[in-house]
């Protein structure tokens, strides 16, 4: 236990100390994946732990980007209409607008807006009794209704442009390079922070609740507990994770648009989180990264062809490692153990909750 | 003939058969007794392929069958009529029945044999309704006539009596007879009602606790013994 | 005594099918109560309308007399202390022996309180003492799923004991347990009846001429006749539609 | 278990950081060599790889050409391509990657808009230089981009005073819901106005929108002279092909669409199209000596079937003016050249171009050409002489409103 | 007047191509419980099928014959789109039978294979299908212009569902897939092979896609990403029908077809498929089963 605690430290270390020894390019990488690492949490909790596929999570992140962004595209216009509303022929910044040149009130509504739309959409769904194939299409079906509002409504949201060209955040410049390292190091703290409340939620008893729902949610139900609460509860946390890296996502990036809520995208998030181990938090950390990292060095490296290799990697683990990366560790330990103390008791292959 | 050796069978990691040998013989009825619950069903699903057994063999005409699929096992001679019929309920009867010509070589499917209608005179009356649209009885018949159509050398029969009023009963068991009288097809029939069983079959095995207790003749069984392994 | 739950005139009906028709059933306090008849006679789907799995088309349910749970939700019911223990082990496999009888200790099960709860050493006791009431002490961090057949049927006893039910149904409580284990899980069952009413589906007569007092036959969606066992082994009716056709059939 | 993964993690990261330290070192080696590196940015895939391959194509053609005559200030120019998975992020991070990590001195790239918008950040923080090649809805001057690319003065307003002055004055505008086409329209309504056209109707529909029945009953109904068309990409194919299905053809009503060029007529068929109308800067039928020989190398490049198009010409005449600003300013220094290129001029295929060193874009001269069936255009209008870029519009006194 | 007639007109219609999009899927996905998220490729195969088969037509055919390219173009599609939907079962859908959201990841890898390899193979750029000259023009009715090629696909489609009907309902081979989905071990405690009838069945369901990426040459774009477009309308389609249920995929593609058409007549085409989305996540809310649900009595 304590192994592997020293273990999740110096993995954060190593993160946090990133600036040592990444170039000013790697690091702006680096510090996007992260933000991605943070989704990716989430949407381990709800998938890997509590059984519910989502493929929207991309409107999550959107909104909450969205609200960060639509604070600094106001800092930046200092005082004046932005730029894409002027050439859209709006006259006065719309009312939803104003309370958004508050960076508190912004940061906030980015945890908070992408939260409620999940609990009233969980609340729904969930009460009905909708769960597995059909929630996850119910939930993309959200992702075009989004994406669609966003772009047909450019007046109010930039449209495909997005919101981009954002200059300063509280004052400071945004291009300077250590504002970037100093994002980045923010990054790694909030992806620290929540990691650290999400084990500890998975950990306790309501995690335990959480995994009972996965595997049998009648079941549970027959204990007492009232799943629906439950569910609408880590789904809304899933999504105020995904609001908060779209918010770190902007910082960093500078730039969001409806296509970065796509439903491509959203799909993606899922599979960084197969591809790392769906019922592992570190797993799906690594996932993000790794997942991202490869599809740079596959599109740097081979530019016309490198969905070719993304796709692949796709089906390979899902075919062949169900458990994603941190699963086969896992059950390639699992077996050297077996293989040193034979005789002991059989272990579940099934069993990789970290 | 059909040879069941020290077979251990069950669910997930609990085994509901520890070790249970039983033949059954082609021509002949074999009853399988027991209460509710002492692994009929799963030996049933066993033989028929739809488990797979943890341990001991099958053996069929001579060959090991104990891996292979359900489909091959039901073209080399085993039809199974499960407990609680299992009929397609949205296709016809008429539809129903020709599955199981699915037993047979492709050559072989000429139509239904004429012989099914003689024993079931309501499937003809009821050829073009919705099976789930028929009583239970009448599902038990199709569900019958359905494995016979594909001329079989084995049939396995699940509690064919439950839940069905007495008439239907007669009439299934009056089939069974005529087809043991044909000495062309075995039966196993799994019961949990003594004397049904003993009206039809010519040797029995009782299963109590995943194990067989008892076995023997019909004929010559003392049913007092026998029932004591039974009934309340 | 006034009974603790009470089915009056209870329907169900499935795609047109009458799966019960019309049952009465009431259970007293602290009773062994044994629901028996053939298969598809409708016992499972009385358990399944009194825990609120099954929603009855006509009808009530009654718990203490005054409030009627037929429309409320399954953890509504549990909540009130009626508790089910399904018949194929219905445990979370990947949760540990001790995990499971965690989540089922009688406690405020709201999200908020579930989140803050931290286990104290009075529940610590009380797992404790029901892994030894249950004889699982040895196994209390093994996963549950790889608990042998009737091991796991006693963990789910357990989860439900734990939940300090007032009514406690059980379907198919002794499948798959050798001579032993059942004798043992009869007497489990006793004791627990000094605290709790139980309702148990069992096929096993020898279980059950054992360990009864009241019997209740049910026979194609109703109830045929109640009393002790061998009111029931004299009755002609119950042993025409029960105990096989006798005679008649041959 | 963890400790192992974080391990493979930190290898992860260290192996990138040596990566990063071994890239660097080479770049910092290529300075010193007798290539120069330039960034060749475009979708190659996802929905705009249909339109910016040709582009990429276009841009390696003129660097390949620029280096077989002895290459820039005596250097090679060695393109590094990049894919922007027609993804604006995307965009961003591999501006960034050529800007920070291959240090190129230029770059080449973009279709969209938003793809633009979205690297025009990068490219401002770092100092780099984009030559963006296609037309757009005007309104933006950025300090670190040269459009060689209409704006809207040089496209869309003298085809809509050409429509008024040719074909009716009853107006129908359709666009796919983005900005271009929106601001486009908004300023296409204002000139309406004023030059004393009418406007019928006006709708967007989604991008990769394809049914079009409803809106061509709409369009029936207002029974407009003009359709003016600024839907994007995948649309113009169903749009076109239900208008025939709709039994409106070029007869009934005459379409004028500002996204179809020579390589969208290919994909939407010539059944559909012959008879309508596109306003450009450049078609492949142009007759200049220069696209003669323009189109010859590009067939010979690329392939027979292949075809020219207005934004393929800008993106080659992209490389070509960057080279004449390098070799002006004798550096590549991105401050040396944006000072050199205004007044550089360039015989492109399409008639001279300049850089009007105030704007950054270019003096162009505009076209409009009818399709034919052999899926070229007959050029029916063009502007005379090159037109003076003016992306906010300040000449015209409509517009006044607009900003 | 003719408006309405033209409105109802195009709501059938799109209707139809939504109902021809989707009936494959109601195979594969509604009968066989596979998330199968590269069904749009197959559409894309189609597609393209149909253009090669044209180009052929044009090289080695005599002109007078061109126009028929298009009828050996449907078939040829189907052939198409089945081969691949066979491959795909053979080596991938076939273990993922018990994890559908699995089978949802893998499939999504194979989409960006496919309209990769399409790319490489027929370039980025879209691709034109002449459509052949007996689909030109249209029938007037009372001012309104019933487009051939419109009714050509509500023909097609209509074709397809009966002969849907017909396979399912008379053939033995339908009758053993209708078996096998209702009550995989039974079918094969019968002697149905499982295997080759899945294998058939999910074959159907892609070469019905591939037939749909044929018909829609002759009213939209043929590019690599055409599968995209559609493949999200046609999973919400079939959930609204009702799993399992043909009929309800019939009546879920007109309903979205109508109030599409009807919602863009008075709003615009955004906010139409803004409001038809809504209008099904709504609807689902309130019978999560769908319109046509094969109610079934199984816990979990």
């Amino acid at each position: 236990m304590d192994k592997k605690k020293l273990g999740y430290w110096l993995f954060f270390i190593a993160l946090f100390l990133g600036p040592l020894y990444l170039t000013e390019f790697r690091l702006a990488l680096m510090g996007k994946f992260l933000c991605f690492a943070i989704v990716a949490l989430g949407i381990c909790l709800i998938w890997g732990y509590t059984g519910i596929l989502s493929l929207g999570h991309g409107v999550y992140f959107g909104l909450g980007a969205y609200c960060t962004a639509m604070y600094l595209k106001l800092e930046s216009a200092g005082g004046e209409l932005p730029d894409f509303m002027e050439w859209s022929g709006v006259s006065a910044l719309p009312a939803f607008w104003q309370p958004f040149s508050n960076p508190v009130f912004a940061l906030g509504a980015s945890l908070v807006i992408p939260a409620l739309l999940a609990a009233m959409l969980g609340f729904l769904t969930f009460k009905n009794r909708i769960k597995g194939v059909y929630f996850s299409l119910i939930s993309q079906a959200v992702v075009v209704v989004f994406v669609t509002l966003f772009v047909a409504k450019q007046d109010w949201t930039g449209g495909t442009n997005g919101l981009t060209n954002f200059t300063t955040f509280l004052g400071i410049s945004l291009s300077s390079p250590l504002v970037q390292i100093a994002l980045y190091m923010l990054t790694v703290i909030t992806l620290g922070i929540s990691f650290a409340l999400a084990s500890r939620l998975t950990n306790s008893r309501a995690g335990r609740v959480l995994s009972a729902i996965r595997d049998g949610e009648n079941r549970v139900r027959f204990l007492g507990f009232n799943p629906t609460s439950y569910k609408v509860f880590v789904y809304s946390l899933s999504a105020a994770l995904a609001g908060l890296a779209g918010t770190l996502f902007v910082l960093q990036v500078g730039l969001i648009s409806p296509a970065m809520m796509g439903i491509i995208p959203s799909i993606e998030m899922v599979l960084w989180v197969a591809v790392g181990g769906r019922h592992s938090l570190i797993g799906a950390i690594l996932g993000a990264v790794i997942v991202n990292s490869a599809k740079s060095f596959f599109s740097e490296t081979y530019p016309d062809i490198w969905s070719i290799f993304l796709g692949l990697l796709f089906i390979i683990v899902v075919m062949f490692l169900p458990n994603g990366l941190v699963g086969m560790v896992q059950s390639w330990k699992d077996k050297r153990k077996k293989s040193k103390q034979k005789g002991g008791t059989a272990n579940a292959t099934d069993s990789v909750v970290s | 003939m059909l040879a069941i050796r020290s077979i251990q069978a069950g669910y997930d990691e609990s085994m509901v058969l520890n070790d249970v040998s039983i033949q059954a013989e082609v021509g002949k009825v074999t009853a399988v007794l027991g209460r509710n619950g002492v692994g009929k069903s799963t030996l049933i699903k066993t033989i028929a392929g739809l488990l797979k057994p943890a341990a001991g063999s099958v053996e069929w005409m001579g060959e090991r069958i104990e891996k292979k699929a359900p489909e091959l096992r039901a073209r080399s001679g085993i039809a199974y009529v499960p407990q609680g019929r299992e009929i397609f309920p949205s296709l016809t009867v008429e539809e129903n029945l020709l599955l199981g010509l699915e037993a047979l070589p492709k050559k072989e499917r000429k139509g239904l044999p004429p012989q099914i209608f003689e024993w079931f005179p309501v499937l003809e009356e009821m050829m073009h309704r919705k099976g789930g649209d028929l009583s239970g009885g009448q599902q038990q018949q199709l569900a019958i006539a359905r494995a016979i159509v594909g001329k079989p050398k084995m049939l396995l029969l699940d509690e064919p009596m439950e839940g069905i009023q007495p008439s239907i009963v007669q009439l299934i068991q009056d089939v069974i007879v005529d087809i043991a009288s044909r000495e062309e097809m075995g039966i196993i029939l799994v019961e949990h009602s003594l004397d049904l069983a003993f009206a039809c079959a010519d040797y029995y095995y009782i299963l109590d606790h995943g194990i067989v207790v008892s076995e023997g003749v019909t004929d010559t069984a003392h049913k007092d013994v026998v029932k004591q392994h039974l009934v309340v | 005594m006034p009974p603790i739950l009470s089915c009056r005139d209870v329907r169900v009906s499935f795609n047109g099918f009458q799966a019960l028709q019309g049952v009465d059933l009431d259970v007293s306090p602290q009773e062994v109560r044994f629901l028996i008849g053939p298969n598809g006679a409708g016992k499972t789907t009385l358990l399944d309308v009194i825990c609120g799995k099954t929603k009855a088309s006509s009808g009530d349910v009654l718990y203490r007399e005054v409030e009627n749970i037929r429309k409320l939700q399954e953890h509504e019911i549990v909540r009130r202390g009626i508790t089910r223990k399904f018949q194929a082990p219905s445990i979370f496999s990947n949760l540990t022996v001790w995990e499971n009888l965690e989540l089922s200790i009688k406690q405020d099960r709201s999200i908020w309180a579930v989140m803050r709860t931290k286990m104290t050493g009075e529940e610590k006791e009380k797992i404790d003492a029901m892994l030894d009431r249950i004889g699982l002490k040895e196994q209390r961090h093994q996963m549950a799923g790889m608990l042998a057949h009737g091991q796991k049927q006693w963990l789910e006893i357990g989860m439900q004991l734990m939940q300090e039910p007032e009514i406690l149904l059980l379907d198919e409580p002794i499948a798959g347990m050798s001579g032993t284990e059942r004798h043992k899980t009869g007497e489990l069952i006793h004791e627990i009846s000094a605290a709790c009413s139980v309702l148990i589906v069992e096929h096993d007569m020898e279980f059950v001429r054992n360990f009864s007092k009241q019997v209740t036959v049910m026979h194609e969606g109703k109830v045929l006749c109640e009393g002790t066992m061998s009111d029931i082994q004299q009755n002609e009716q119950v042993a025409e539609v029960y105990l096989g056709r006798r005679e008649s059939a041959c | 278990m963890i400790a192992a993964i974080s391990a493979a993690a930190l290898t992860l990261s260290g192996c990138a950081a040596s990566n990063a330290l071994n890239e660097e070192e080479e770049t910092t080696a290529a300075d010193t060599s007798d290539t120069v590196s330039v960034g060749v940015l475009h979708s190659l895939s996802g929905t705009m790889a249909i339109s910016e391959v040709s582009l990429r194509d276009a841009e390696l053609m003129a660097i390949e050409e620029i280096n077989a005559d002895g290459g820039v200030l005596g250097k090679q120019i060695e393109p590094i391509v990049e894919d922007g998975a027609s993804d604006w992020p995307t965009f961003a991070e591999k501006a960034k990657k050529l800007l920070q990590k291959d240090e190129v001195a230029t770059v080449f790239g973009g279709w969209t808009s938003a793809s633009r918008k979205a690297m025009l950040p990068v490219f401002e923080q770092n100092n780099g230089l984009l030559w963006y090649p296609v037309q757009y809805e005007g309104m933006e001057s950025s300090p670190n981009i040269f459009y060689t690319g209409a704006t809207t003065n040089q496209q869309i307003v003298p085809s809509v005073t050409w429509l008024l002055e040719n074909k009716g004055k009853s107006f129908f505008l359709i666009g796919s819901d983005y900005v271009f086409p929106r601001t486009a329209n908004k300023e296409i309504k204002a000139q309406l106005e004023a030059e004393g056209g009418t406007l019928v109707g006006e709708e967007y529909t989604p991008l990769g929108h394809t049914d079009y029945s409803t809106l061509i009953s709409k369009i029936k109904e207002e029974k407009p002279e003009v359709i003016y068309n600024t839907l994007n990409g995948d649309s113009n194919v169903a749009f076109f092909k239900q208008l025939k299905d709709a039994g409106i053809t070029a007869d009934d009503m005459t379409v004028l669409s500002v996204s179809i060029a020579e390589e969208e007529i290919r994909g939407i068929g010539t059944d559909v199209l012959t008879g309508h109308y596109a306003a450009w800067n450049y078609f492949q039928t142009t007759d200049t000596p220069e696209n003669e020989k323009f189109v010859a190398a590009y067939k010979e490049a690329y392939g027979d079937d292949r075809v020219t198009g207005d934004p393929i010409e800008a993106a080659y005449n992209a490389v070509y003016l960057w080279a004449a600003a390098v070799e002006k300013a004798e550096s590549f220094d991105v401050d040396a050249v944006k000072e050199a290129a205004g007044g550089i001029e360039f015989k492109a295929p399409g008639g001279t171009v300049t850089i009007d060193g105030d704007n950054q874009h270019t003096y162009k001269t505009v076209r409009v050409g009818e399709i034919q069936a052999d899926g070229q255009f007959k050029e029916v209008w063009n502007s005379g002489e090159p037109v003076k870029p003016d992306p906010y519009l300040e000449t015209y006194p409509w517009a006044e409103e607009l900003n | 007047m003719a408006v309405v007639i033209t409105q109802i007109f195009n709501g059938i219609s799109l209707g139809s191509i939504l109902l021809l999009i989707a009936l494959g899927l109601a195979i594969t996905f509604g009968l066989m419980n596979v998330i199968n998220m590269a069904h749009g490729e197959f559409i894309m195969a189609g597609a393209y099928t149909t253009y090669v088969v044209q180009q052929a037509f044009s090289q080695y055919v005599p002109e007078s014959f061109f126009n028929y390219y298009y009828v050996a173009a449907i078939p040829l599609s189907f052939l198409i789109g089945a081969l691949l939907g066979f491959v795909l079962e053979k080596t991938l859908i076939r273990f993922l039978y018990h994890r559908p959201l699995d089978s949802l990841l893998a499939t999504w890898g194979v989409s960006l294979i496919l309209q990769q390899v399409a790319r490489s193979i027929f370039g980025a750029p879209n691709v034109a299908v002449t459509s052949p000259a007996w689909l030109d023009g249209g029938i007037a009715i009372a001012g309104a212009v019933l487009p051939y090629k419109r009714l050509f696909i509500i023909a097609l489609v209509t074709i397809c569902m009966i002969s849907l009907y017909l396979y399912l309902d008379k053939t033995a081979a339908g009758r053993k897939m209708r078996a096998v989905t209702m009550n995989r071990s039974m079918a094969s405690s019968l002697g149905v092979s499982t295997k080759k009838v899945d294998a058939a069945a999910f074959a159907i369901g892609s070469g019905l896609a591939g037939v749909a990426g044929c018909a829609l040459t002759v009213l939209g774009p043929i590019g690599s990403t055409i599968g995209t477009y559609y493949i999200v309308d046609a999973f919400m389609i079939v959930i609204l029908g009702g799993i399992g249920s043909l009929i309800g995929t019939v009546f879920g593609a007109l309903s979205v077809g109508m109030l599409g058409t009807i919602a863009e007549f008075w709003t615009g085409a955004s906010m139409a498929k803004v409001i038809v989305f809504v209008a099904i996540i709504a609807f689902l809310q309130y019978k999560p089963a769908g319109l046509f649900s094969a109610r079934t009595r199984s816990l979990e």
